[in-house]
């Protein structure tokens, strides 16, 4: 691992050595990587380079094929992917999906926290629930959509929704993958304040992102992949300055 | 009559909508001129999208023209508009998820029979975007996701129409190929194409763009020269996202549009 | 709306989205029939069927109602799996077949009385169901499909071939459990069997789907894995549905081969009825608590219709295929989404949405009203601002 | 098929008899079926010529029950419950007599039937059951049992192989030609059975071929018989005796199997040919009614008829009722003579007779067994087919 | 049991698989390349047996020649079918309404069939249905043979055709994506419709063969259409040599577990070879992708 770790930080998500390959392809690559708790994390990297693939070996929608997973300091590696869900981490698709024949209430009434008998059997419509369901509408900007559904939103009003139903669940740590791809600019300046909102609340978040200015605007922490391993983290603006980074990512 | 029309691709007051829901376009009008790079901005579910799927044919406007090249085009089936000249790039992926690499880019020259050119459109777009070549003969679907953008661009190198409809090709790109992607729009542009861009990364679209559209609420809101735009401050902060700083003090102005709805 | 930026806006979300109004799409919402309209007609339900015995005119039409009884009781059970997880399974027919033979075979061997036989063979139905469905819910879509006829497949098979235990195609005979009835009270007593154990599965299917576990099923219809992400357990999820609706769909069979006493596997194992649950639920509309029990009504006295006038053709085919194929074609959601949506378009459009509008309208205004000057300034402060007449257009969208 | 009566079991003098019938029109076992609704029709036709059973004509309600257990039942059930018919007649096959004497006793109905002649048939206590027939299935071959086994040393076949369909009737048959020789020594080297919907035999050929048995039993119905056959002929296979149950008997069965027929076996309950009065009665009138001569199915349904006739004109009654038991009660303590000749039942409705022996002999199939009654003589080793 | 025996079944198993493998080839065709399952192909399959017997009956010309009316005939069907149902599906739901709207069609068939031609057994009559030739001792009736070189030859056309022509390529992509389908130039209605004429045609094939050594009758579609599906899943859905595979191995199995089983029990040995797909390669075991996400 490059670049030193900040000292002396929780960490909230950490993994080792943890690798996927498909065929030929390696698409993490022995990543050892550790996501400070509380805070802002960015993982930038280019086309290619296995955030994706990484998001779905911690959150279990694939299985890696070495390595381990860490989630404060429990060992979650190769749970399935509800059951990560159900420990605090939420997350949300770079291709973003959405319940397409449910309206866009439903889609939120989905996320199960607590899988208890008695919460199962409890009226999905109670009012409480959908009041929580409403405030997170309202807070990312289309609860007029309350009762459209997801299927007919346009791509951005489908990502929107797609955020808040993992907030839904209420997760602890939330991995976003690319929030800002197709939303427009006054919108991912709303999202962008939501997450900070959401972290001074004191979650912890992990957001892909291609979007620079969002991701040097936002995030705490970067780490950068290329190849399917860190090749350098730290502090947004170290980053930008570090020559690896410019020139595999970044270029120029 | 091709001739004299002095616009490549022409949107005659579209009005159009999906099923019996409301109208999304309310009488839009946009013309794009040969070797102009239009680009349109606006908030999600403005209907930009929707523009671009008017003027390939996929959603049939309810009132107003669609012309091509001087040709009246409304109401043709999308699987003819390459014939006359208008390809259009889908937003999100629209790649064929379970087929290789090359079949999806050699189904970009779907409508061409002469080998050879072909043969030389893939090399070109091989060495554009590497990753067409290295996994050549992998499956479209198990790309990640920018790279199957890449693969889709790469697909719609394959022809070289009169007129580009792009939408959000930029979406998902590291900065590195968006630069790219943009360098390909400049020199489609240089080579005569009319592209009409639909871009959320506005303000680096408008960069590359000779003329903005901001459209809102169904209708061109604004248009104009696209460094114009850029300069005005307030659109800035409404459109193309201004810095956190500003945000304060824009934020009631900026419900308005939302309210001007119902 | 407008008081919602409002807020958002002041608790300085930054800058707030100018967002396009979109028009609630008019596929109409799942209007909430008022609670006592429904009420009522469950009631007047309950009592036709309750009074049926006594208004048949003859011991056949009786047992015809028995019948029919028999089918709303297997699509019912079917719809606990199909009509939440939207997986098809063509081939419940089995669980059919295994209630029926489990019983008589107890009852055979063991020389239980019928309706212990009845309940055990339940049971046994429900440890078949738990290895059988983890292995087919591995798969989904057409892959299940296949998966559920090639079960029903191989038990038609294997009660066909294992003659020595099953009696092979010669079939098997139930005892009656009711020895000294004469036929027609036979009937009653099982017509009300049958309504009994059907109200029992509806009021089971009934709060599933108001619950949140419901909710998680139906997730899973729309997109699995992404219902996963959201932490739900789909796999045990999936797995409760199919088993109750196995076990549902076995008490059904128990309960026939008590009441018909004949069991031949040809019968018992059949696509073709496994088909009709199918065909029942779909043509009711399988995301409606009576949308089995409609369908069963219509397509059983169908059935039997067809039965009686073209007795000695295959007609009865035919015209179960036609049935089939209009409901996919033409109405996929069913009848009673489709009666639904009739009724929303006669009474006049704007209800349906303009109530929910109309209240947001009222009270956003109210809220507005506080920040109006605000806005105001905005609206002129922002180049180009579209011109008012917006608000009456897009108003009349709405209402359109 | 024929229109039924609004009969409401009640019987005025002028209004018919209905007779309500089920039989598999459709279905695995449609080709016997039709055969059983000529025999029914042409008796009923014959019958009315002749003014009627008590004066009154007889009229049938026959529905299609698709060889489904499910539907002879409520067929039986509509006829019974719903149209009140007066009397009814059995089904085709012993896997759909069962269910529909049931029904037929709940209801206090006579039962004659013409095709359950499978054991459990009379083992299930029905007291309102009579078959129409010389035998039950297991004693279809007797005669050619005993005539196999009482062959010199030489000449007696030592080995068997055994195919039949998984069909209570045409087991039965089988089995009791099986059962009896393997008493008298021989040795049975295949012993299959396949379900009724089975169409490739290839193999179960494959394996008789194989063993080169000397007799081949084929516990057919029709269409298997031929189909297993064909797939002998094209293994090349050629048994000194080859029995097949029913299939043989029917008229289109030479052609079926390119009139390579010569030498093969069939039991039958009923000659053409015999002298019995009203056999020679039915033949002409049948051939004169169909254009050709009935088969055993025809012949076994107009049997059933016979026997009905004889006990509603003895009793004197024909509606639903305690009538319907003292038609039962008649035809226990009495015989009737009939087109198989006089028959006779137990208490369980077992018939107490033997089946005739016929044989392809010169392209036609002539009965050669028992001795007395022969019109050719035994054909051993059957001719290569 | 001797080798002679041993070598008689392997004979008729491959005999048997190549008509599996054909009659396959065409599900698989829908299935995986269409997203649609044809539970109707056996029924189709059946009518074009009836309509072979038929001609023959009434011809009394070899059922062969049947082939050149009902393979146009079935071509057209199979495309209007296509473009006048099928393409009404919502392609949310496609997949599973296929199955209900093809099983519709499968009743309709079966109980026309039975209308017209009654539920009695049918068999075509041939000169030749009897004879066979004789290999190092084991016979190979020559009607099999026949049907197993028909079949061969249509299912080789089918592959050739699908792999190697634009055709092909066009057809997979309007499934996998229509709108970009059209927007590249194909012209998806018609495309779609070719390929489910495509597949009845195969089943038009597979039925003359199928009726020139088969008893055939309404209701045996039933018979037909679970192994066929277990084959396509073994064989990985919409691969074609997948399917051939699958269809060979299965045939031959099937009738050497004949002799120590019996003909019913031996039946299984599809079912059996479908779970074990199931839980150990879900996506099949010959090529076939991403098969478990349909
Ligand atoms: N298939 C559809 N059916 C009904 N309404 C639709 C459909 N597609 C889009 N809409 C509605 O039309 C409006 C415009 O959609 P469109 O996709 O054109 O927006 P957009 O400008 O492309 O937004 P984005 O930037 O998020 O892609 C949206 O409000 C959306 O809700
Ligand atoms: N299922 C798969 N099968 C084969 N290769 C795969 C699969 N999934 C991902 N890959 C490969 O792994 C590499 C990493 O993919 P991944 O989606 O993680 O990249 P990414 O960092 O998310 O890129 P992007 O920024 O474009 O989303 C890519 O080269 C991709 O081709
Ligand atoms: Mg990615
Ligand atoms: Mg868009």
């Amino acid at each position: 691992m490059s670049a030193q770790a900040p000292v002396a930080v929780a960490s909230s998500l950490e993994t080792v050595e943890l690798t996927k390959s498909f065929g030929g392809v390696t698409a993490v690559d022995h990543a050892s990587v550790r996501f400070v708790d509380g805070k802002v994390n960015g993982l930038i990297g280019p086309n290619g380079s296995g955030k994706t693939t990484f998001f779905n070996c911690v959150t279990g929608m694939i299985k890696p094929d070495a390595g381990s997973v860490a989630y404060r300091g429990n060992d979650i590696t190769r749970h399935a992917s509800d059951r990560v869900a159900r420990a605090g981490i939420g997350r949300s698709f770079q291709l973003c999906r959405v319940f397409p024949r449910m309206t866009v209430m439903e889609n939120l009434l989905v996320a199960v926290r607590h899988p208890s008998l008695r919460t199962l059997l409890r009226s999905a419509d109670d009012e409480h629930e959908r009041e929580r369901a409403r405030h997170w509408l309202r807070r990312v900007g289309i609860d007029h959509l309350e009762q459209a559904e997801a299927r007919n939103l346009s791509y951005g009003q489908q990502k929107l929704l797609e955020l808040a139903g993992v907030l839904m669940g209420d997760p602890d740590t939330i991995m976003l993958d690319e929030p800002a791809g197709g939303v427009n600019p006054a919108l991912i300046g709303r999202i962008a304040t939501l997450v900070r909102e959401l972290n001074d609340e004191g979650k912890t978040f992990i957001i892909v992102e291609h979007n620079m200015e969002m991701v040097m605007s936002l995030c705490d922490h970067v780490v950068v992949f290329d190849r399917g391993r860190p090749i350098a983290e730290g502090a947004p603006s170290d980053i930008q300055k570090d020559p690896r980074v410019l020139e595999a990512y970044l270029g120029v | 009559m091709a001739s004299e029309s002095k616009y490549l691709l022409e949107l005659n007051d579209i009005e159009a909508g999906y099923g019996r829901a409301a109208l999304v376009l309310r009488g839009l009008t946009v013309q794009v001129p040969p070797a102009t790079v239009v680009c349109l901005v606006g908030p999600n579910g403005a209907g930009k999208s929707t523009v671009l799927k008017v003027a390939s044919g996929m959603l049939a406007p309810r009132s107003g023209s669609i012309v091509v090249d001087g040709v009246d085009v409304t109401g043709t089936n999308s699987q003819h508009m390459l014939k006359h000249g208008l390809a259009h790039v889908l937003q999100g992926h629209s790649v064929f998820r379970e087929m290789t690499v090359a079949e999806n880019v050699l189904l970009g020259a779907f409508t061409i029979k002469d080998q050879k050119a072909i043969d030389e459109r893939v090399a070109f777009v091989q060495n554009l975007f590497p990753i067409v070549g290295e996994r050549w003969k992998q499956l479209a679907g198990l790309l990640s996701g920018g790279q199957q953008k890449q693969v889709e661009f790469a697909r719609s190198l394959m022809v070289s129409p009169k007129v580009v409809l792009l939408d959000e090709p930029s979406m998902g790109l590291d900065p590195k190929t968006t630069a790219k992607v943009f360098e390909q729009v400049a020199r489609m542009r240089d080579a005569g194409t009319a592209v009409l861009l639909v871009e959320q990364n506005a303000r680096r679209a408008l960069e590359t763009a000779d003329i903005g559209c901001v459209l809102d609420l169904g209708r061109v809101h604004i248009s104009g020269p696209a460094p114009e735009l850029l300069a005005d401050p307030a659109l800035g902060d409404l459109y193309l996202g201004g810095r956190p700083a500003d945000s304060a003090h824009v934020g009631g102005s900026t419900a308005e549009p939302a309210t001007k709805g119902r | 709306m407008r008081n919602v930026s409002e807020r958002t806006a002041s608790a300085a979300l930054g800058p707030a989205v100018t967002e396009t109004v979109v028009v609630v799409p008019d596929t109409p919402r799942r209007s909430r029939w008022p609670r006592l309209v429904s009420l009522a007609l469950v009631v007047i339900g309950a009592a036709l069927v309750l009074s049926f015995p006594f208004v048949a005119p003859n011991p056949y039409i009786l047992s015809a109602g028995v019948v029919i009884l028999n089918y709303a009781v297997l699509s019912t059970g079917w719809n606990f799996m199909g009509g939440f997880t939207g997986y098809i399974s063509l081939g419940h027919a089995a669980y059919f077949g295994l209630g029926a033979y489990g019983t008589g075979l107890i009852v055979k061997y063991l020389q239980l009385p019928g309706f212990v036989a009845w309940v055990l063979a339940a049971l046994l139905v429900v440890a078949v169901s738990i290895p059988v469905g983890i292995a087919a819910l591995r798969v989904r879509g057409a892959s299940f499909v296949i998966v559920s006829i090639a079960f029903v497949l191989i038990l038609l098979l294997v009660f066909q071939s294992w003659r020595e235990f099953t009696g092979g195609s010669e079939g098997l005979i139930v005892p009656r459990p009711f020895p000294d009835l004469m036929r027609p009270e036979h009937h009653r007593v099982f017509f009300y069997l049958f309504a009994a154990l059907l109200a029992a599965a509806l009021v089971a299917w009934w709060i599933i789907d108001r619950s949140k576990f419901g909710t998680a099923l139906k997730s899973i219809r729309e997109d699995e894995d992404k219902a996963r992400s959201l932490g739900v357990p789909t796999t045990r999820f999936k797995l409760i549905a199919y088993v109750l609706s196995a076990l549902v769909t076995a008490l059904g069979g128990g309960l026939y081969a008590l009441w018909f006493g004949d069991l031949d596997p040809i019968f018992q194992f059949s696509i073709l009825v496994g088909s009709y649950m199918v065909l029942m639920a779909l043509l009711g509309g399988v995301r409606h608590l009576f949308g089995p029990l409609l369908g069963a009504l219509v397509v059983g006295i169908a059935l039997e219709y067809f039965k009686l006038e073209f007795g000695d053709t295959q007609f009865h085919l035919v015209a179960a295929g036609l049935l089939l194929g209009v409901v996919v074609l033409f109405m996929p959601d069913g009848v009673i989404p489709a009666v639904r949506a009739l009724i929303d378009r006669f009474r006049p459009q704007q209800t349906s949405i303009r109530d929910v509008t109309a209240a947001e309208l009222l009270e956003q205004n109210r809220a507005a009203a506080t920040s109006e000057p605000r806005a105001g300034a905005s609206s002129d402060h922002r180049a180009g601002a579209a011109p008012d007449p917006h608000a009456d257009a897009d108003n009349r969208e709405v209402v359109r | 098929a024929c229109s039924g009566g609004p009969g409401d079991g009640a019987s005025a003098d002028d209004d018919p008899i209905v007779i309500g019938v089920s039989l598999p029109l459709t279905g695995d076992f449609s080709e016997p079926g039709k055969g059983v609704e000529r025999g029914y029709e042409a008796w009923a036709q014959i019958v009315n010529e002749q003014g009627g059973l008590l004066g009154r004509q007889v009229e049938l309600k026959i529905l299609d029950d698709q060889s489904n257990a499910d539907r002879v039942v409520s067929d039986y059930e509509s006829l019974i419950a719903q149209d009140g018919v007066d009397l009814v007649f059995g089904p085709f096959s012993t896997r759909l007599v069962v269910p529909s004497a049931r029904v037929a006793q709940e209801y206090g109905m006579l039962f004659v039937e013409p095709a359950g002649a499978a054991a459990e048939v009379f083992e299930q206590g029905f007291e309102n059951l009579f078959y129409a027939a010389p035998a039950v299935a297991n004693d279809h071959y007797n005669y050619l049992a005993d005539y196999l086994l009482s062959l010199p040393e030489g000449e007696r076949p030592k080995t068997a192989a055994v195919a039949s369909m998984d069909d209570p009737f045409a087991q039965g048959t089988a089995y009791g030609l099986r059962d009896k020789l393997e008493e008298g020594g021989v040795e049975i080297l295949v012993d299959e059975v396949y379900p009724p919907n089975t169409t490739d035999f290839s193999v179960i050929a494959a394996k008789i071929a194989e063993s080169k048995a000397d007799v081949v039993i084929g516990g057919s119905q029709y269409q298997d018989g031929v189909n297993l056959i064909i797939a002998l002929q094209q293994l090349d296979y050629q048994p000194k005796v080859a029995a097949f149950s029913t299939a043989p008997t029917n008229p289109e069965f030479a052609s079926a199997i390119g009139n390579q027929t010569e030498g093969i076996l069939s039991p039958t309950g009923w000659s053409e040919t015999a002298s019995y009065p009203s056999n020679v009665e039915f033949v002409e009138q049948y051939t004169e009614i169909f254009g050709n001569p009935p088969a055993e199915d025809e012949a076994n349904a107009y049997t059933t008829g016979q026997v009905v006739a004889a006990a509603v004109e003895a009793v004197g009654c024909a509606e639903q009722g305690e009538c319907q038991q003292q038609l039962i009660d008649w035809l226990h303590e009495n015989t009737v003579e009939t087109v198989v000749g006089p028959l006779s039942w137990d208490e369980a409705g077992r018939p107490s007779g033997a089946h005739l022996i016929q044989q392809w002999v010169d392209g036609e199939i002539k009965i050669v067994l028992p001795d007395d009654a022969k019109e050719a003589d035994f054909l051993i080793p059957k001719p290569a087919w | 049991m001797s080798g002679s025996l041993l070598l008689q079944s392997v004979i008729l198993g491959v005999l048997l698989g190549g008509l599996y493998a054909l009659l396959a080839a065409g599900l698989t065709l829908y299935f995986g390349i269409m997203r649609v399952v044809m539970i109707a192909h056996s029924a189709f399959l059946i009518l074009a047996a009836y309509l072979a017997w038929w001609f023959n009956r009434e011809t009394g010309l070899d059922p062969m020649l049947s082939l050149v009316v009902t393979v146009p005939v079935f071509f057209l069907a199979g495309f209007l079918m296509q473009r006048l149902l099928v393409s009404r599906l919502k392609p949310l739901t496609l997949t599973m309404m296929s199955v209900l709207l093809t099983f519709a069609i499968a009743l309709i068939i079966e109980g026309a069939l039975g209308f017209i031609f009654t539920g009695t057994q049918r068999r075509i009559q041939l000169p030749y249905a009897g004879d066979s030739l004789n290999v190092f001792g084991a016979q190979v009736p020559v009607v099999k043979l026949v049907a197993f070189v028909l079949a061969a030859f249509a299912l080789l056309s089918l592959y050739l055709l699908l792999k190697y022509t634009r055709f092909g390529r066009a057809l997979r992509a309007t499934i996998q994506h229509p709108e970009a389908a059209r927007l590249v130039g194909i012209d998806t209605d018609r495309t779609a419709g070719y390929g489910f004429g495509l597949g009845l045609a195969t089943a038009a094939i597979g039925g003359t063969a199928l009726s020139l050594d088969a008893t055939i009758y309404p209701s045996l579609h039933w018979h037909w259409i679970g192994p066929l599906m277990a084959i396509i899943v073994v064989g990985g859905l919409g691969s074609i040599p997948g399917a051939a595979i699958a269809a060979m191995l299965l045939g031959i199995s099937q009738s050497l577990l004949q002799l120590p089983l019996g003909a019913t029990w031996a039946q299984t040995v599809f079912y059996v070879a479908l779970f074990a797909t199931l839980m150990f390669r879900p996506q099949g075991f010959f090529g076939g992708r991403l098969a478990q996400r349909f």
